[in-house]
């Protein structure tokens, strides 16, 4: 299925929306006005929008600690997010969560861990559900190249491929684990090449390239809707940030950092592409920018402006009971 | 209503609830030929989608439970023997019990593992004799159920697996082959609710899983000397707190026996507990028996050093009330 | 004598052993150049060899720690956060506390791990967050260090590094930051051995880690109405219970301050350990306090709420002696 | 180095040592006389006589649950084994273990692991503790098919691989797992082929050979020693009996069990090839066999005879104290 003028031109929106509600946030953060783990996932946009792209409505994602790219690629609107970081009653888990352990029931998001490949056995099981439920959800597990070195991976991909559930295992290999390069972590040139261990289809795309992510999730989304059957899609990109908003990574080379930050962003490299292919033009860019700048200023100040969770509910749900069944 | 062993008690528990709600199936490493047997047969009935034996993965076991449970399914997880829990422990603590409560209960997680433990004429040694109920207690968001008889391990089973949280479900070994009454009808049994299984009114003894059946014969035995109520919390989350207090208010003494190491075992949640709100009705201070703090010896005859007997719980009963 | 924060402290007591002992060496996820920095610089002066960064493997960073200490080394591995110790529960449990009693003392496994627990200022959240400690009063063979201040951790962390067998140390995040006197010379504090932290005579306050310093600061803010010890056991395995006994013959009056959930917490175990031996000293019921049974909330509306703080143990306090 | 006819010799009765061994042990189990999880290695026999052959005093190895044989073929008694199993004092435990977690720190073999693939992590730790000290040795981890479903596994050879570390990691792939059959719990065709995904040298070998597994395994450990790095070697056995004493193994069809025992018997192969090569014939064999036969008779009673652990001596050792260490 080909991608329109009119996606090309969302996909173009959401990800500069990922972009400037991160170096919003990182901004706050670095100015002190807001605090916890934060982390960002500048250079990864088209990851994110690329894989949403190509699910159904009731696709069932699995994010992670980096995950408010996943959130707002599916929908889940900034205002709500801006505000569990400021962990307000407005925010996507009523402020008990922050930034790591995002929630949105509504689009097909449990919450995302904040346990490096935790969520990795849990997405497994989610389409074990879909499995035995028939009900041709396909679901998604996000996670990073660091992640894939954790036993979860391992047993979780060996399950999957023996059971042919419908999951696609997506590794955004930003090429480092906190301040640990890959080369120090693993000795594999390829993170993909670990699904042959499991008899599983395993598929490297470059992760800066909307496009090319969104044609990969596609072909392995559907196969897994149709026929079942796990993959394992490399995502390759670079985390043009530190590990977390307070990190400015003293400890990689600038070089490499102003290299991909030149040549791999994939904002700056789609841009070009629509403005090549003469879908945008620059004064429309310009446009788009500003509407976002404002549409995130306005999610900052919801955020500001929203009550406290109250003290009296801090120990609801954690039992759910019969009475919370409505 | 028939006599039967509390494995079949197990099984008819699963059975009906395997009928009453599709969501519910059951996984685990080789459950449809190997092991204790609380799931065998099920696979002829209900087929290899609802009945999975799996790779030998705790972690992929129970986080996939986790997983499927929060979309709407009911996994009941078999591990295989309770010390492997250990291998899946991540996915319990900081997953399955979190997910409601980061969730504001729009997700839950109902899923039930299965897992037998503690020790005696197995000889299974340090890595298979393990008690670990009493480590969970600490985790808020599980709830820990514990039969000690067949009636009740059919009742509290089929409410485990209709409760909407993660539930523990502890079996001990030695209580697979033990007979009971069990009706064939659908029942369930409350969680948090403890079951007076011997009234007395000399001293409180709260016995858990096998050491109730321990507890209850030492009560028989003792009975012209020694008027013993044994009471059976059957839940440790959540806890009956109500029954044993009123209990000590009665008896004025309490032990407390499991088979849990006696260091940070429930035995001291226990009593702790009860000390805050009964702590003037007691006429002798609160005691404890448990393992003693050591790993679980293969050799029988270091074996039943370890562990509470009966010999040990009657000694120590004559303690306290002739005191 | 200089001044000087927590994780310094902990610094010089690695750096010392290291240079004392070629068989101590460190690892841990990015420990030469991120997270709370007790590894900090150790790499150019020890060389990459002794000071690994390892992959994100908790299981297998404890497993290799086990491995090596039964092989003559003793490694102290940093668990990045305490809550994905549960990664490599099992390789606590099932493998390091096991080894010296199932060789008879002909294998022995002399390594420490370190992890960062606690909650406040730091919005971590569910996962992040926990206090951990208390679960593993109940598994015998490992012993739990637990802190409070920068002489105890020095000296601790040195005892824990020279013990042979499995040590869990727990350091509080806040405590990190905190200064206190540390001698620059080789001392040792022995495991087992409960600090009075400040003495006095209506009641005795047993806190551990963070919760030391809210008791000592109320303990000074009452000072005119109530007479506080505060007892720090500083290692809960062993626990030195003699002098908790001491003291609450003295006082009549016991709470136990922690930071894990109250249920099933170390804060229980202590109760009861104290009250087999010291029921008739008491003047009043023993009282505890701890975390609600709640996961941690990121908010910081709701992580005080949820967090045992210097306004509830004031009040507890208060509610006790004025009873 | 080729292995001249006294280390055939021996190595032909170490063989038949087991398996008269573990004979023994199951029928005194069937008969109701043993209690406790007791696994035999029937079939297994080459693997541990290949490994043991190959492997210097220093080395150090770790068994497992199916363990009789890898200590057998190391040297340990079998009196001490047996007795072990009837948990009296002179057992290799002292009674503490049993037949799944024996030791041997003489021969340096620390505690095996009866939590299945448990001793992958620990023995890699064995091996950096080498790499280190620089001491020479070499680790072996011992485990089946099965336990290369867990997460230990892929976390270990992660970190071995990374860290260069002095270790062989041998699968003992006897095709099942209890009752699961390999099909049933993983997808791939050889388990050799999971070593490519940390960038580790895998190999395949018969481990019926008797020869061809002292080939592999001497190949791989000089390397360790001399280079470090590590390798996985795949055995592939086939489980003669059944799981554990009491499984006579009704899910398993007869007609592979026949032929595997015919074609696939390690020792019935080495007697024919020893007996062809005239290293021996009928005669000696019936009296080496015979020898063997009162060798356990005697260790059984050596067993039967020994006093039973102390009661007060329980808790010694739960704790190493520094008044233990003469
Ligand atoms: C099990 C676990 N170990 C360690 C951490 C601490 N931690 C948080 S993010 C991170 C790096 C993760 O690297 P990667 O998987 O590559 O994801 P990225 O952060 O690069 O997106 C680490 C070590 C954690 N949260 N969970
Ligand atoms: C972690 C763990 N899970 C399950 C078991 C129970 N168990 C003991 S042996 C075994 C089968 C192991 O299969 P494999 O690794 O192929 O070794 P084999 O027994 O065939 O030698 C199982 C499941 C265990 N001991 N440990
Ligand atoms: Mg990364
Ligand atoms: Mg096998």
């Amino acid at each position: 299925m080909a991608i329109n003028k009119e996606q090309k031109i969302k996909m173009f929106k959401t990800m500069s929306r990922i972009r400037t509600f991160e170096d919003k946030l990182q901004k706050i953060y670095r100015d002190g006005k807001l605090d916890g783990h934060l982390h960002t996932s500048h250079g990864q946009e088209a990851v994110a929008v690329g894989v949403m792209e190509a699910l159904s409505d009731k696709d069932i994602i699995f994010s992670n600690h980096r995950g408010h790219g996943h959130f707002l690629a599916r929908g889940t609107s900034p205002r709500n997010i801006i505000a569990e970081c400021y962990g307000k009653v407005t925010g996507t888990n009523k402020g008990r969560s922050g930034s790591m352990y995002l929630v949105d029931t509504k689009r097909g998001m449990p919450v995302a861990s904040g346990i490096v490949g935790g969520n990795i056995c849990v997405a497994t099981g989610s389409a074990l559900a879909s499995s035995i439920k028939k009900d041709n959800a396909v679901t998604i597990s996000f996670f990073g190249d660091g992640a894939t070195n954790i036993g979860f991976f391992h047993e979780s991909l060996n399950m999957a491929s023996l059971w042919n559930l419908p999951i696609v295992y997506i590794c955004e290999n930003n090429q480092y684990g906190e301040a640990t390069k890959r080369e120090e972590h693993q000795k594999i040139e390829k993170i993909s090449d670990r699904a042959s261990a499991y008899s599983m289809p395993g598929f490297t795309v470059d992760g800066t390239d909307l496009m090319a992510v969104y044609e990969a999730v596609k072909k392995v989304v559907d196969k897994a809707r149709e026929e079942g059957g796990p993959a394992l899609l490399e995502c390759v990109v670079y985390r043009l940030r530190g590990h977390s908003a307070g990190d400015v990574g003293p400890y990689r080379p600038k070089k490499e950092e102003e290299e991909w930050n030149t040549k791999y962003d994939p904002i700056k490299k789609f841009k070009e592409e629509l403005l090549e292919q003469k879908i945008l033009d620059n004064q429309v860019v310009e446009k788009i920018e500003e509407e976002i700048e404002k549409e995130i200023e306005e999610a900052v100040n919801f955020a500001l402006d929203s009550e406290a969770p109250l003290a009296e509910t801090v120990s609801k749900y954690v039992y759910r009971e019969e009475e919370d069944n409505e | 209503m028939s006599k039967c062993m509390y494995v079949e008690a197990l099984r008819m528990a699963l059975r009906e609830e395997m009928h009453r709600d599709k969501k519910v199936f059951v996984m685990g490493e080789d459950i449809t030929r190997y092991g204790f047997g609380a799931n065998r047969g099920l696979v002829d009935e209900f087929g290899a989608e609802r009945v999975r034996n799996t790779p030998i993965s705790e972690a992929a076991i129970i986080g996939s439970a986790v997983g499927a449970a929060l979309r709407g399914m009911r996994p009941v997880a078999e591990i295989m023997f309770v010390d492997f829990i250990m291998i899946g422990m991540d996915q319990i603590v900081n997953q399955g019990a979190k997910m409601s409560y980061l969730a504001n209960g729009e997700l839950s997680v109902p899923m039930v593992i299965r897992a037998p433990e503690g020790t005696e004429w197995f000889g299974g040694g340090a890595q298979h004799s393990q008690t670990l109920h009493s480590i969970f207690m600490n985790i808020p968001g599980i709830k820990i159920v514990i039969p000690s008889d067949p009636y009740d391990a059919k009742g509290l089973l089929k409410s485990a697996i209709r409760d909407d949280n993660p539930v523990l479900f502890f079996e001990h070994k030695q209580l697979y082959t033990q007979k009971g009454e069990v009706p064939e009808e659908d029942y369930t049994i409350p969680l948090g609710k403890a079951s007076i299984k011997r009234e007395g009114e000399d001293i409180t003894v709260v016995a858990t899983s096998w050491m109730v059946k321990h507890s209850l014969e030492v009560a028989e035995e003792l009975k012209n000397e020694i008027s013993i109520e044994v009471i059976d919390p059957r839940t440790l989350v959540p806890l009956d707190k109500t029954t044993i207090i009123n209990s000590v208010k009665k008896t004025g003494k309490l032990l407390v026996v499991d088979e849990s190491p006696v260091n940070g075992g429930v035995q001291g949640e226990i009593i702790s507990a009860i000390m805050e709100e009964s702590f003037w009705n007691m006429e002798f201070p609160p005691k404890r028996i448990g393992s003693l703090n050591t790993p679980i010896p293969f050799s029988e005859y270091l074996e039943k050093e370890v562990i509470p007997t009966k010999e040990k719980i009657k000694k120590e009963i004559l303690n306290i009330v002739s005191s």
